[in-house]
């Protein structure tokens, strides 16, 4: 099996579900997701035979450009998360119907399509062209099929692919002039430049502004909260659960191997600003009226604490990263799927209109502490292991990082705990709320249960990434 | 350099050349600056005359004479015509704002100013002496070879852009039959 | 036969063209009337033709005799259809000063 | 040289056989005439060849871009057939009028004699001047005529005194002569001065900043045929032979002269982007999109000895999706009196193929992958920068920034805003203009080797 | 050992509790009570049974691989030793108990399934907590217990005060488990594992040991145990526990999972007697802690805040204890207060239970005669815990006191007089409760009874246990040091040999303690003083009776300035960073607006342009030399 094949599922996917016509889109889309999940695993499985899964084939010549996808061990957990997420949030979105499915659940899969791409180049402007692609299946996502007013929305959304647009660009010029030292944009050639310290320094400085944006580092995150309150939550889904990700695999991928010099010199810098996230993403959560933006600040505070992971260019930091990475990507599309099955009921996103829901419904209560705890990092959930390692790693630098990087555990708790108790409990709500249907379960189930099982036994994706994050580390530490 | 012409030893062809410059930069800026369209024809063919004087001191008697047919009989009896078919000829143009004609002067000294210090500032051309090679090369019949054999497909070309303007004055004058 | 710019220089001739340039420079800028406009154009264009022949005769070569002859054909045509266009905004708006084309602006 | 005699041929059949009252079958015969010209334009290719004294060059160069310009005008030509409905008597004169213009363009990029330039040039200016002007009885296209005839007459000026400066330099038109004589001797300042004049007058032509103002009033008010032509066509042709003038006449340009370029080409891109924010005219937009463009285009004169592939790819990237967004722009305005925004509300639900297509046409401008337009700008970036101009990179990379703005306010307007009016039906031409020139682009953006590879 | 066998006793109560969330509703309360308890007793059974059959030898159990840094792997992995065990005893013993007792309790309770499925979860975690083999594993368990506790207090949810408790506990667990987790960190990085038993050798073995990092290490891991053994500054959550019914008070506020910070400790008691520094100060924030919670205790009128006070001051105590280095007394304070404070809140529970959930004394008095077996039990419990020769509780605080006294008077003071405290508001509450005539309102007083006797059986039990348990550890012949001395590295301290010092501290320590009743006894009984009500409470009763302000306090300095700060950041900060993006698109779009008027439509001025251009790169091509 290629590696191509995937991509080309989920491309050929895309035109299914769109030619399918309204009513089957939706079922079709879910197909094309299992079967691109079914083909990632097959290619974990031949990853874990010991083949190299590339493929490299010159696509332009001058400049050389190749259309070049390998995925090592780091490429397919992402790979996996992606497909993995895909279907799940198409199943989530059963329960809506939205206008014009077709195109809906088209750019969906095309989204896919691109994230995996991203996942998977391996020459560095096919990886740019993913990582553009993707962004606009998730503008017209959010534009056509978002909630609120439309001004308003529009306004968000403009600013949110502007913003995006526009660090990306500079990551663009970073690569031509990387490419005109290194001939070509092969992530191979590319991470064997011995650049001088000064273009290391441009270069990261590139790849940062792109990468501040999309995950997002404050002060970079304004478009953030916005977008995830106005986009309907299958694009919030999308957005918050695999795109952020992109920009930490490419931090991860990218950034750190091609100037590390920059990397070290300025690392305190940078783990201060991830860590200067985690407390102000926290902090603003502690006061949000809208449920969906309280969720997008808490994905703020957990991103910075990755981003400062990684940054800390040692194996925990970028181990506990990863983890934390998949592990953020299941919890934060089950709480905003939590949100959206409480909008289905009551039509709000006001924390302030629900409260007394958890008499009502003793299931959906369980599920969505399960995914609170979870999301605070309780131990034998996999967002510990994931925050532990990062943290872990950061006491390495400096203990200072990890006691301030650490708050994240108190005041993830307080947030999350706040809203827990005005959404669900309280004296019983006037307004039915029907139990979660078997469709809603069944997905959060799905969700909770990866959550814990990775949470107890995560060796399965350490030993998956371990090797790739280890080369990763070599390219880093090659001006040693 | 600007030769302030030495009046006194001054070649009858040096003075005829310095009162046809005069009387050619003359009529052009009345052209420009009289107020009454007619009177803007009227110098600009006395302009356009004075340069065919120029042509005819520079030997190239062809020129002289088709510069008058061409822009004094053809283009600018269009112009006459055009002027009084519109009854143009009257002085009810209204000014333009005093600062845009400031900036019009001053552009104009401007540009002068900035080309003629270009050209003072160039190295000087040779020694001041021209080579004659004394053979002919600008009698009609010089002119008409080259025209008619190296300079057959711009000649020819010309012939498109005549047409095309043909067409185009056509296409823009020709009120079309409505056709239901 | 003597050479006329021995007893001129090649200067004068480019100073005289580019003055009389400068000219319909100035007069396409002064002037709202079109049609002193489209006269400036000539005077410009003449200014070219005269400097032209200067050089042509400047360097002894006939071409650039030819290319007047172009340049005037030009010259025809531009203005041919340029009066064709005027003459159509005369009749739909009663008026060939320059200045009131505004309709189309910010 | 084949080419030129055949298109003019053309232009002339196209006369008769409204004499012969053969009207209805003028585009298409036109059309596969133009396509036979393609084939003898291929056969050029292959073999450079001088004719006529050298009036004519034809080189890889001038054969690839004159195929470009046959391919545009096809579109352009097909595109006439609907625009022109109502004037069916004038329809032969139009077909005609295009069909020299496009001998006008073909001369430009093959001129081997500066006589040949000149006549091209003024051919080309002289129909546009005609088409802006067509229609006659609308105040707003008799403006757009006469502001492009005034400001196109004065910009022949100075190209003719440009041109008398290079002759008087060099005592020849022909370009190989000065060429060679360019390279050898001590020349008089009178060269560099005609070359500066010729350039800043194609500089008008291709809108450059501060010579663009034109630009936006002329697009504005011409029937939007014409703009269409304007904006693809004629852009492209002007900044083809403004890039043969600097190759064949000043191989190397000096650092002050490049430093022009680099100024008027990020003016251009700056200008035309920020004041492309807030046009609620479509075309006037566009307009402002092309000078931005032009600012583009003019970055491959600062690597000028090896961007000539670059060039035809970002042109041809552009053109064609120009062409894509004219077609739908056409359709939607068809039956309007203005080209404002609101027409395209709720154009993706009333016709989501027109609609698609627009939106890809607008991301290919704005260069977002996958589409030719992103590749062209990589291309460019990439030759700028090994040409050591890493600030112009910068400088466009913040105004394709600012231009996401205002496309996407098109798209925004499609998607984002409910239609005022029933979807009505699109011909089929124009659903085939669109279509294909669109499906252009993006086998374009995916084998960019195709073109890119033609000049080296 | 059999790995089965302690794979039974950590997972019974978790399927219990898994039967419990599943089909507990469906079950019924009687069967959800008898597998929950069934659940426990079963872990109790092989507790015992590991009691029996346990060698010297610690048993370590790895499962699998959990989590590797690039230092250490961390294994899943169990270590049974004395410590666990002695904790695993009186963990699920009492454990049972309570479960017994709930039973009853919270029959009437329509959740009562969750309730049992909550509180197994609960004996799970702290089972997990008590066997885990490395800190990480310890951590699981203490977060998790954490969590009950959370679940627990909150288990009236539709109480939102209730639920601000139980948020309150969580997060001041949470502060001091981010302690915890550095002091991992610490560690972790120290010493390259995490695992007790490598830990102990590598540390005792260790030559060169920075003495700083150690005390870091020291002092955030007694941070974690302070959060989660309410001490001082992180107290303040234990009161408001009580909101949580009852039995979760007695089995989670009192007996096991408040201890686990004192278990901590003394597990890692070898890294603690590397840092004498932060020993001193553990001392002193334990005689502190005593201290304090007492004086609050004196005034306090809701029965189980009383209790909940007495639980923080002793465990101030023990902390006492342990800063002092002698942590197997601290164990056997830990073991006879779960005993006596187990009973004592199970008590309160009966009589709350009686009262229909009336928890204030001042609405009670003279149940001595309706509810006998629960006076005697809790009269009982009362004396142990004052401290009156020869109760259990007696022998471990004298210990306490002693060694005290050895060590540092001044904390010996504070300690005694803390002690005294306790007598009197132990006995002030007795009095209250049981004595003089019943001051609530009528129909309560109708319906006074004796509870059922599946809550007095654990009462009657404990109280047993209360007054025989100090046979454990008698001064001199102390069996519970035997046992635990594998466990320390230091020689434990050096048994005091039972001199006059020592006698004349015993007396000293129950004069005190019979001083302390008797004025509650002149008090409460002979005057029969009432406590005044809310409003009328003035001067330093006021501050004590408010808990010294801390609450008060730690909202204006904590709670107040984080959501004050919240509101700012989301209102102004998120505001101007916003506009600062918008800000770029206005300043362009304002150039548009201004660049449309240069575009005016007028050719003049196009043409303008055009020339001035023309002119300008004139110029600058050709007349450079003019300018330079």
């Amino acid at each position: 099996m290629d590696v191509t094949t995937l991509l080309i599922i989920l491309l050929v996917g895309t035109f299914a579900t769109y030619f399918s016509g309204d009513k089957w889109a939706p079922k079709v889309a879910l197909l094309v997701g299992i079967t691109a999940f079914a083909s990632a695993i097959c290619l974990l499985n031949q990853y874990n035979l010991g083949n190299e899964i590339s493929y490299t084939k010159l696509w332009i010549a001058k400049p050389k450009i190749y259309l070049a996808f390998q995925a090592d061990g780091l490429a397919l957990a992402m790979l996996l998360l992606t497909t993995a997420l895909t279907p799940i949030i198409i199943f989530s979105s059963f329960g809506n119907t939205y206008k014009n499915s077709k195109a809906f659940y088209a750019l969906i899969v095309f989204m896919s399509f691109a994230m995996s791409g991203t996942f998977l180049a391996s020459d560095g402007l096919l990886y740019y062209i993913f990582w553009e692609l993707a962004l606009i299946p998730i503008y017209f996502i959010a534009l056509i099929w978002g909630n609120g007013d439309a001004e308003e929305r529009k306004k968000a959304v403009v600013k949110f692919f502007i913003y995006t647009l526009a660090g990306s660009l500079f990551m663009l010029i970073a690569f031509i002039y990387l490419q005109t030292k290194a001939g070509s944009f092969l992530i191979s050639d590319l991470t064997q430049l011995k650049l001088s310290s000064t273009e290391q320094f441009w270069i990261f400085l590139a790849f940062f502004l792109a990468y501040a944006i999309k995950i997002p580092l404050i002060p970079f995150h304004t478009w953030q909260a916005k977008v995830y309150q106005k986009a309907p939550t299958v694009g919030t889904m999308l957005l918050s659960g695999i795109m952020l990700k992109m920009g930490l695999y490419s931090v991860i991928r990218w950034q750190l191997p091609i100037a590390p010099l920059a990397a070290k010199e300025y690392m305190y810098v940078f783990i201060g600003l991830g860590i200067a996230g985690v407390i102000y993403g926290s902090i603003v959560a502690l006061r949000q009226k809208d449920l969906k933006k309280l969720l997008a600040y808490s994905s703020l505070a957990h991103v910075g604490l990755i981003a400062a992971g990684a940054y800390t260019l040692t194996l925990d930091g970028l181990r506990g990263a990863v983890l934390q990475m998949i592990a953020h990507g299941f919890v934060v599309v089950g709480l905003f799927f939590v949100a959206e099955i409480i909008y289905r009921r009551y039509e709000t996103r006001k924390i302030a209109e629900m409260g007394g829901i958890r008499a009502q419904t003793p299931k959906f209560t369980s599920m969505f502490m399960l995914l609170v705890l979870a999301s605070v990092a309780l131990p034998s959930t996999f967002n510990f292991v994931g925050e532990f390692t990062v943290l872990f790693s950061l006491s390495q630098v400096n203990i200072w990082f990890a006691i301030f990087g650490g708050t994240t555990i108190i005041l993830g708790a307080y947030y999350m705990l706040k809203m827990f108790q005005h959404v669900m409990l309280g004296e019983t709500n006037t307004k039915l709320f029907a139990d979660v249907t078997f469709n809603e379960g069944l997905t959060l189930v799905i969700i909770i249960a990866v959550l814990f099982f990775f949470g107890l036994y995560p060796k399965p994706i350490m030993t998956l990434i371990t090797p790739s994050l280890e080369n990763i580390l070599t390219q880093i530490n090659r001006f040693n | 350099m600007i030769h302030i012409p030495d009046i006194a030893n001054a070649t009858a062809i040096q003075i005829l050349f310095s009162v046809l410059s005069i009387i050619t930069l003359a009529t052009a800026f009345l052209a420009i600056y009289s107020k009454k369209p007619m009177h803007n024809a009227i110098y600009l063919v006395i302009c356009f005359t004075s340069i065919s004087g120029h042509y005819l001191l520079l030997n190239a008697q062809f020129l002289a004479f088709v510069n008058l047919i061409v822009y004094v009989g053809a283009i600018m009896i269009l112009m006459l015509f055009t002027i009084m078919l519109m009854n143009l000829n009257n002085e009810n143009e209204v000014h333009k704002p005093r600062i845009t004609r400031l900036g019009a002067i001053v552009v104009f000294c401007l540009m002068c100013l900035v080309l003629i210090a270009i050209f003072r500032n160039s190295k000087p051309i040779a020694d001041g002496s021209y080579e004659v090679t004394g053979e002919d090369y600008q009698s009609i019949k010089v002119l008409g070879k080259l025209l008619l054999n190296e300079y057959m497909v711009p000649f020819e070309f010309a012939s498109v852009l005549l047409l095309v303007a043909m067409i185009g004055a056509v296409l823009l004058s020709k009120k079309e039959k409505l056709e239901k | 036969m003597d050479n006329i710019l021995n007893q001129i220089g090649i200067e004068n001739y480019i100073f005289l063209s580019v003055i009389l340039f400068c000219i319909g420079v100035f007069g396409v800028l002064y002037r709202r009337n079109a049609i002193v406009v489209f006269m400036s154009i000539e005077i410009m264009l003449n200014a070219v033709n005269l400097l032209f022949a200067a050089f042509s005769t400047y360097h002894q070569d006939a071409q650039g005799q030819v290319f007047v002859f172009f340049s005037m054909a030009v010259a025809a045509a531009e203005v041919a259809v340029g009066l064709a266009i005027l003459v159509s905004i005369f009749r739909n708006m009663h008026t060939i000063d320059v200045g009131n084309l505004k309709n189309l602006k910010g | 040289m084949n080419t030129l005699i055949a298109i003019s041929g053309l232009g002339v059949l196209c006369l008769l056989f409204e004499i012969f009252n053969f009207r209805k079958a003028i585009v298409p015969v036109t059309i596969i005439g133009l396509l036979a010209i393609l084939g003898l334009t291929y056969a050029e290719f292959n073999a450079p060849a001088s004719f006529y004294n050298n009036m004519i060059v034809v080189s890889k160069f001038s054969a690839v871009f004159s195929a470009l310009f046959i391919v545009l005008t096809v579109f352009l030509i097909a595109l006439s057939h609907d625009f022109y409905e109502d004037h069916q008597t004038k329809i032969s004169d139009f077909i005609a009028i295009k069909i020299f213009m496009l001998a006008g363009a073909v001369a430009m990029v093959s001129f081997g004699n500066l006589a040949m330039f000149f006549l091209g040039i003024e051919v080309l200016s002289i129909s546009l001047y005609i088409l802006a002007a067509s229609n006659r009885l609308n105040v707003k296209s008799n403006e757009a005529g006469m502001k492009y005839f005034l400001m196109g007459s004065f910009a022949s000026g100075i190209i003719l005194f440009g041109i008398c400066f290079i002759y008087g330099a060099m005592g020849s038109f022909d370009v190989a002569e000065i060429t060679e004589w360019s390279r050898s001797a001590e020349l008089p300042i009178w060269f560099p001065i005609g070359i500066t004049l010729v350039t800043i007058g194609m500089l008008f032509k291709i809108a450059a900043v501060p010579f663009h103002f034109w630009a936006p009033d002329v697009y504005e008010g011409s029937p939007t045929l014409t703009t269409t032509t304007m904006s693809t066509l004629v852009k492209v042709v002007a900044i083809a032979t403004l890039y043969k003038l600097l190759t064949a006449m000043n191989a190397d340009l000096s650092d002050t002269y490049i430093n022009i370029i680099i100024v008027i080409s990020i003016a251009s891109m700056t200008v035309g982007n920020i004041m492309a924010l807030k046009q609620n005219n479509v075309k006037r937009m566009l307009a402002f999109s092309g000078i931005s463009h032009a600012g583009f285009m003019l970055m491959t004169l600062l690597n000028i000895s090896n961007s000539a592939g670059n060039l035809l790819y970002y042109t041809t990237a552009y053109s064609l999706s120009g062409i894509a967004a004219f077609a739908v722009i056409l359709y939607v305005c068809k039956n309007k009196n203005n080209e404002d925004i609101a027409n395209f509300n709720g154009l993706g639900k009333n016709n989501p193929l027109m609609a698609a297509v627009l939106t890809a046409s607008l991301l290919s401008m704005a260069g977002i992958p996958i589409f030719a337009g992103f590749f062209a700008k990589m291309f460019l970036f990439t030759q700028t920068i090994e040409a050591g101009y890493l600030i112009v990179v910068i400088a466009a990379v913040i105004n394709s920034i600012i231009s996401v703005g205002y496309y996407f306010k098109l798209i925004l307007a499609m998607y984002n805003k409910e239609a005022n009016e029933e979807a009505t039906k699109t011909p089929f031409v124009l659903y085939a203009v669109a279509i294909v020139s669109i499906l252009l682009n993006i086998v374009l953006g995916l084998f960019p080797s195709v073109v890119l590879d033609l000049l080296g | 050992m059999n790995t089965n066998l302690v794979l039974v006793l950590l997972l019974a109560p978790f399927l219990g509790f898994l039967f419990n969330v599943f089909l507990g509703k469906k079950a019924g309360k009687n069967i959800v009570g008898i597998v929950g308890t069934l659940s426990v007793a079963i872990s109790f059974a092989v507790t015992l049974y590991l009691f029996a059959s346990a060698g010297q030898e610690p048993v370590v159990l790895n499962l699998f691989d959990w989590i590797s840094v690039q230092r250490f792997d961390i294994s899943f992995g169990f270590l049974i030793d004395q410590l666990s065990i002695l904790w695993l005893l009186f963990v699920t013993g009492i454990g049972s108990l309570i479960h017994l007792y709930s039973i009853s309790y919270m029959h009437d309770d329509e959740k009562m399934h969750s309730f049992f499925a909550y509180l197994n979860l609960f004996i799970f975690f702290m089972i997990t907590l008590v066997i885990g083999s490395n800190l990480l594993m310890m951590f699981i368990g203490w977060e998790g217990v954490g969590l009950c506790s959370y679940l627990l207090i909150g288990f009236w949810y539709k109480n939102q005060d209730f639920n601000d408790a139980a948020k309150k506990a969580f997060i001041m667990n949470r502060i001091g488990d981010l302690g915890f987790l550095i002091g991992i960190f610490i560690v972790g990085t120290l010493f390259n594992t995490l695992d007790f038993t490598t830990l102990k050798t590598t540390i005792t073995t260790a030559t060169d040991i920075n003495d700083f990092w150690i005390a870091a290490a020291a002092l955030a891991l007694f941070i974690g145990a302070c959060g989660k053994s309410a001490q001082i500054p992180l107290y303040t959550w234990l009161p408001d526990a009580m909101a949580g019914p009852t039995p979760v008070s007695a089995l989670i506020h009192a007996a096991t999972m408040v201890t686990a910070g004192i278990f901590m400790l003394t597990r890692l008691n070898f890294l603690f007697d590397m840092a004498p520094s932060v020993q001193n100060i553990i001392a002193i924030v334990g005689a502190c802690t005593a201290l304090v919670a007492a004086t609050i205790a004196l005034v306090q009128n809701d029965i189980k805040k009383v209790l909940a006070y007495s639980t923080v001051s002793q465990l101030g105590l023990m902390f006492l204890a342990l800063g002092l280095g002698a942590y197997e007394i601290a164990v056997f304070h830990v073991i006879t207060h779960a005993f006596f404070k187990a009973c004592l809140f199970l008590g309160s529970g009966s009589v709350i239970h009686g009262l229909h959930g009336e928890q204030d004394m001042r609405r009670m008095g003279g149940l001595k005669k309706a509810m006998p077996i629960t006076f005697i039990t809790m009269l009982i419990a009362a004396l142990a815990i004052s401290g009156i020769f020869p109760l259990a509780g007696f022998w471990s605080k004298d210990e306490i006191l002693m060694t005290a006294f050895h060590k540092n008077p001044t904390l010996w003071v504070i300690g005694s007089i803390a002690s005294i405290m306790t007598a009197f508001y132990m006995f002030r509450l007795i009095y209250l409760t049981f004595f003089n005539s019943f001051r609530g309102t009528e129909e309560q007083k109708n319906h006074l009874h004796e509870s059922p006797s599946l809550i007095t059986l654990p009462l009657i039990i404990l109280a047993i246990l209360s007054f025989f348990g100090g046979i454990i550890s008698l001064p001199g012949h102390s069996w519970l040091n035997e046992y635990l001395s594998p466990l320390f590295s230091k020689a434990s301290h050096e048994a005091h040999s039972l001199g006059s010092t020592e006698y004349m501290l015993m007396a000293i320590a129950t004069i005190g303690a019979i001083i302390g009743i008797g004025i509650a006894y002149k008090k409460y009984l002979k005057d029969n003083t009432i406590p005044t009500e809310d409003a009328e409470i003035t001067g330093l009763t006021k501050v004590l009776y408010n808990k010294y302000y801390v609450d008060e306090a730690y909202d204006v300095i904590f709670v107040k300035p984080i959501n004050v700060l919240s509101n700012y950041f989301r209102d102004s900060v998120e505001t101007t960073l916003s506009a600062l993006v918008f800000g770029l698109g206005k300043v362009t779009t304002r150039f548009a607006l201004e660049g449309k008027k240069v575009h005016n439509g007028s050719v003049g001025l196009y043409l303008f342009a055009f020339v001035i251009g023309i002119i300008a790169i004139l110029t600058y091509l050709f007349l450079q030399q003019f300018f330079t």
